[in-house]
């Protein structure tokens, strides 16, 4: 374990050199001097409906879709790692398992969760 | 209602709320006034589901400035400055298309000078305003290396127009019955110059958009518009020849003696946006090809009518005789005065067919100018382009139709 | 304490501080080296008042930076909207920890690997540090509290997801033909059989290839696109905020170029370099340098790329990921199975 | 040398085919520089349009542009003109109508789409009302403004009505788009 811990320390350097950069800034940036400065960007106009309301479903299916193939991603590396030691029966075994998830992809696109209009 | 109960639950229409509860909320965004693709201050109110445009709603007027009720009070050379602010990306077009329609009222025929000059010009407004499109329309798709390479060629053409009109932009040029000044010396050559190292840019151009893979995809099939809705939808220049009709006012109803210079009319085939861009990146070929030829006849004389009543006497002759002081006085306090009737002359310009209607009712100044601006026009067929594509596929849509606000407004 | 934990850490520290100093310097000036090449693509001369050549216009940026109006609007989700850029930047730093940018050097009597960390499964600490940043994108975008925020955000999201998962599968023919998680192994692998560039082709192209999209880069750089969304998820950021996005932008270019490097390009490998019979620290420094000289070949690329292609649409961004690279990058695990099994590799 | 005016190519015939098909249609005929003013009912308007469009010999498949002219001191008030253009033969006709005071004229967009907008320019600005119009809203000038500029009784230096109360949102976009 003590290996990681040189990243730990890397995480708490990043985090003390970001809090020092946007501390300094607040320290010393100017003021915002208008109202307009602090309203929403909008194209110059004003704003037509506000924002936060649901959004467009695809989104998430890619973020579903996503999660299932890293996991499968998730299974290729330790298998990935030990693969000349497997041989033979390690490759079918991997094989059945992402044909599996293979069709199910194929499913999603037939089905076009993958496209966009 | 009573229908829907009769049927059977499963017969019954999916609800609407359904399909809503799948696509999320419909999000309404403000695509300009201020924004970086917009070309100016075009506004387009979007209504968005995710990526895809549901709705479009253009608000154009940011840059009104009332020219048309200007021209009221105008005498028909005092207004020539307003048209610069047409589009201001081809204002020598833009004098040249005013002109011609006062002189068509006023029956004016210029010296064929000053006609080889007025073609020169416009062919220049064609080369600089397809130019600064290009640049622009590679900008709003990503590709910003064009843009600079455009603007490096439009400022040879800008140095040219400086030295030819005195302003690079305001050039206010012409004038009723001929041109404010004749070329200056040399300057014929430096054009030649320019016409002889401009086609190699323009392939170079050509080599890093047409044939990229990025591109093609991002502009074929997009924005597309048959021949018949687009000439429904009163669409003219580029974006009428993209969708294959080849009507260019040059060959239909040449002016300033057109129909005597050899040029092809590119069209396209399919009406997208690839298509606009190709035939617009052929025509600024077909320019050069015309601006060679017109620098090849360029013949000697006058470059103004010798009409006391129409062109103003040299500055000399009104310093030393009476007769032609007296008549630089009378045009410039009363103008021009327009026989009684109506005109309407349009050009080829850069975005299409520029028009100006003329009402005159024998005053100095026009009873009513209308300007027919071909951005205002073809503006409006962006709603029944970009309605069902994606949001980048406006980009591209509005890019394709190369609006120029200045003239939209007015 | 332990004295190996102390004698660790003040190890670790001395290399972090080293690091944080290259990188800072090296992102500020890559920020000199875009506009400079784009310029010269462009046929401009880009920045040159502030120093000679206009070497100090990264200083003189970082002053702007500083003392920018820092704007919180009122209408955002303040504690998301103030975290997002240190979400974004902290991984962003992070992540070459596990790089190995050359061999060993015998330093005070010591020998001193020259990376932060040499851990057993580095590549899943660079793929865990590198997902970190959707976090930032996405909480940025939301948080903002505005239209083309929002949007940016989840094209973002959704774009460095579908990217990272070609690009980790593509990663999996390097593991099996090295069998460890260990970037030192991967490299060593490599100066023995050979740059896995050589024969992973594709693998190497779809890394590269995510490498762009991951790190938010045209064509690929839909998120912020300008001509659509103004600035996308930092529409709403400004001053110091705003340029930890843009810091964390280069960091990550660099990060992906120096990784493509370690994977494909045999790391800090100087083919040829043993032959010499250099001493043992004089080799490493000439293999430091070779490293840098691949990363800095990658960031050119980034930067030419970047001022030639157009940008892509977002379907077929989309289509690409998962319509392309995807399967792709599955026939390649497959293909290098066979090579692996058939003992070529 | 031919002047600078295209060559005269008026289709007279077109006013002759007119004057057969609806009797009485063709109020008055003008020619001057070589183009044909046609004055026609506005009553018959859009029956006028679509048959020159769909004529096989006048064929007028393009309207080039709508626009509205405002008179003083005349038995009428406006003259609306339409620019016809034919794609198919090269020709150009304009048709006149006019109206009084309040009087809509029908729109013709249901004959060529492309007037869409030139019709809601001339009511903007010169106030001519088109009946039938899909969307006759204010185009260039803002939403709630009163006057329509282009008349000859407006004002260039401008009154009172430049003064817009306070809150007012010039263009409400979002207002519009409900009804999209």
């Amino acid at each position: 374990m003590i290996d990681y811990v040189p990243i730990g320390l890397q995480l708490v350097f990043a985090a003390l050199l970001a809090g020092a950069m946007l501390g300094l800034s607040s320290l010393v940036s100017r003021r915002p001097q208008s109202r307009t400065d602090l309203s929403p960007y909008e194209c110059g106009v004003d704003l037509l409906e506000p924002g936060g309301k649901r959004y467009t479903i695809r989104f998430y299916m890619v973020a579903m879709l996503f999660i299932l193939f890293d996991i499968e991603a998730a299974f290729l590396y330790p298998w990935a790692t030990v693969f000349r030691d497997l041989g033979l029966p390690g490759f079918f075994e991997m094989a059945i398992f992402i044909g599996v998830l293979l069709v199910g992809f194929l499913y999603c696109w037939r089905r076009g969760a993958l496209d966009w209009d | 209602m009573d229908d829907a109960r009769a049927q059977p639950p499963s017969m019954r229409p999916v609800p609407p709320e359904t399909e809503d509860a799948l696509h999320g909320d419909t999000m309404v965004v403000n695509m300009g006034p201020s924004h970086p693709s917009t070309h100016g201050v075009l506004r387009l109110v979007l209504r968005l589901d995710g990526e895809v445009v549901k709705a479009v709603q253009p608000h154009v007027g940011y840059l009104h400035r009332g020219m048309e009720k200007i021209a009221e009070g105008m005498t028909y050379n005092q207004f020539v400055p307003y048209t610069d602010r047409l589009d201001y990306l081809a204002p020598l077009s833009n004098n040249v298309a005013y002109i011609l329609a006062v002189e068509k009222l006023l029956a004016i025929t210029v010296p064929p000078r000053a006609r080889v000059i007025r073609v020169i010009c416009c062919e220049i407004a064609r080369i600089s305003a397809h130019l600064l499109w290009l640049g622009t329309g590679a900008l709003d798709l990503g590709a910003a290396t064009v843009f600079f390479h455009t603007f490096r060629e439009r400022e040879t053409l800008y140095n040219l127009i400086e030295s030819l009109t005195g302003g690079r932009l305001t050039t206010s040029y012409t004038r009723v019955g001929g041109l404010s000044r004749d070329l200056p010396a040399g300057w014929a050559d430096r054009l030649g110059e320019f016409t002889r190292a401009f086609p190699k840019v323009l392939d170079e151009l050509d080599s890093l958009l047409s044939r990229n893979r990025i591109w093609m995809n991002r502009t074929q099939g997009v924005g597309r518009i048959s021949a018949s809705d687009a000439i429904a939808m009163s669409l003219t220049g580029p974006n009428l020849r993209g969708s294959g009709v080849a009507l260019d006012l040059r060959k239909t109803e040449p002016y300033s003696g057109y129909e005597a210079y050899e040029f092809d009319v590119p069209v396209g085939r399919e009406g997208d946006a690839y298509d606009r861009y190709l035939v617009r990146l052929e025509e600024m070929r077909q320019s050069v090809r015309i601006l060679d030829q017109a620098l090849g006849r360029l013949p000697d004389g006058a470059i103004a009518v010798d009409d006391p009543k129409i062109t103003l006497p040299k500055k000399e002759r009104v310093l030393t005789s009476m007769e032609e002081l007296i008549e630089q006085f009378m045009l410039v306090t009363e103008g021009i005065k327009g026989p009684l009737g109506e005109v309407y002359h349009a050009i080829e310009a850069p975005k299409g067919e520029l028009g100006f209607y003329l009402k005159s009712e024998g005053d100095k100044s026009p009873y009513r100018l209308h300007i027919r601006s071909p951005s205002f026009i073809s503006l409006q067929a962006v709603e029944k382009m970009a309605v069902g594509g994606l949001l980048s596929d406006l980009i591209a849509v509005v890019a394709s139709l190369d609006p120029v606000m200045g003239e939209v407004d007015r | 304490m332990d004295p190996t934990v102390t004698r660790v850490l003040a190890e670790a520290s001395v290399k972090i501080a080293l690091f944080f100093g290259v990188v800072l310097t090296v992102i500020a000036y890559m920020t000199w080296v875009e506009r400079r090449v784009s310029a010269w693509i462009q046929d401009r001369r880009g920045p040159n008042r502030v120093g000679p050549f206009g070497l100090l216009q990264p200083l003189a940026d970082g002053i702007k930076f500083l003392f920018k109006e820092a704007i919180t609007p009122p209408h955002v989700y303040r504690p998301v909207y103030l975290l997002a850029p240190a979400l974004i930047f902290i991984p962003a730093l992070v992540t070459f920890s596990v790089v190995p940018i050359g061999p060993t050097m015998s330093l005070f009597g010591r020998r001193i690997p020259l990376l932060i960390a040499d851990v057993d499964n580095g590549i899943l600490i660079i793929l865990a540090f590198a997902s970190m940043g959707v976090y930032g994108v996405a909480l940025a975008g939301w948080s903002s509290n505005n239209k083309y925020s929002l949007m940016g955000g989840l094209r973002s999201s959704a774009q460095l997801i579908s990217y990272e998962l070609a690009m980790g599968i593509a990663i999996v023919g390097v593991l099996m033909a090295t069998g460890s998680l260990r970037l030192t192994d991967i490299v060593t692998h490599q100066i023995t059989n050979g740059w896995n560039a050589l024969w992973q082709l594709p693998g190497f192209l779809i890394f590269v290839t995510a490498a762009f999209a991951e790190t938010n880069r045209l064509p690929f750089d839909l998120p912020e696109a300008e001509t659509e969304l103004v600035a996308g998820y930092h529409t709403e950021y400004s001053g110091m905020r705003f340029s930890m996005f843009y810091m964390a932008e280069y960091a990550n270019m660099i990060t992906a170029s120096a990784l493509a490097t370690t994977l494909y390009l045999g790391g800090y490998h100087v083919p040829g370099l043993a032959a010499l019979g250099l001493p043992e620290n004089a080799a490493a420094i000439v293999q430091v340098l070779a490293f840098c000289l691949k990363v800095a070949m990658f960031l050119f690329v980034f930067v030419w790329v970047r001022w030639t292609l157009p940008r892509f649409r977002y379907d077929q961004l989309m289509n690409l990921g998962w319509k392309g690279l995807l399967p792709i990058a599955l026939a390649h695990v497959l293909w290098v199975s066979f090579l692996v099994l058939g003992g070529r590799a | 040398m031919e002047g600078p005016f295209i060559e005269p190519r008026p289709p007279r015939f077109a006013v002759d085919r007119l004057g057969e098909r609806f009797p009485g249609a063709v109020l008055e005929v003008a020619e001057f520089r070589g183009e044909i003013t046609v004055l026609v009912p506005k009553e018959v308007i859009v029956e006028i349009a679509r048959f020159l469009r769909d004529d096989p010999a006048t064929a007028f498949d393009m309207l080039t542009v709508v626009t509205g002219v405002h008179y003083l001191g005349r038995d009428y008030d406006f003259e609306v003109l339409y620019h016809l253009y034919s794609v198919a033969k090269n020709h150009r006709l304009r048709l006149k109508v006019r109206l009084r005071g309040n009087e809509t004229v029908d729109s013709v967009t249901s004959v060529w789409p492309g007037a869409n907008w030139p019709e809601r320019e001339a009511y903007d600005l010169v106030g001519v009302r088109f009946h039938g119009h899909p969307d006759l809203r204010r185009i260039i000038m803002p939403e709630d403004y009163p006057h329509h500029p282009l008349r000859r009784d407006f004002d260039v230096e401008g009154g009172p009505s430049e003064i817009r109360p306070e809150g007012r949102v010039a263009s409400p976009g979002f207002r519009d788009m409900e009804s999209v």
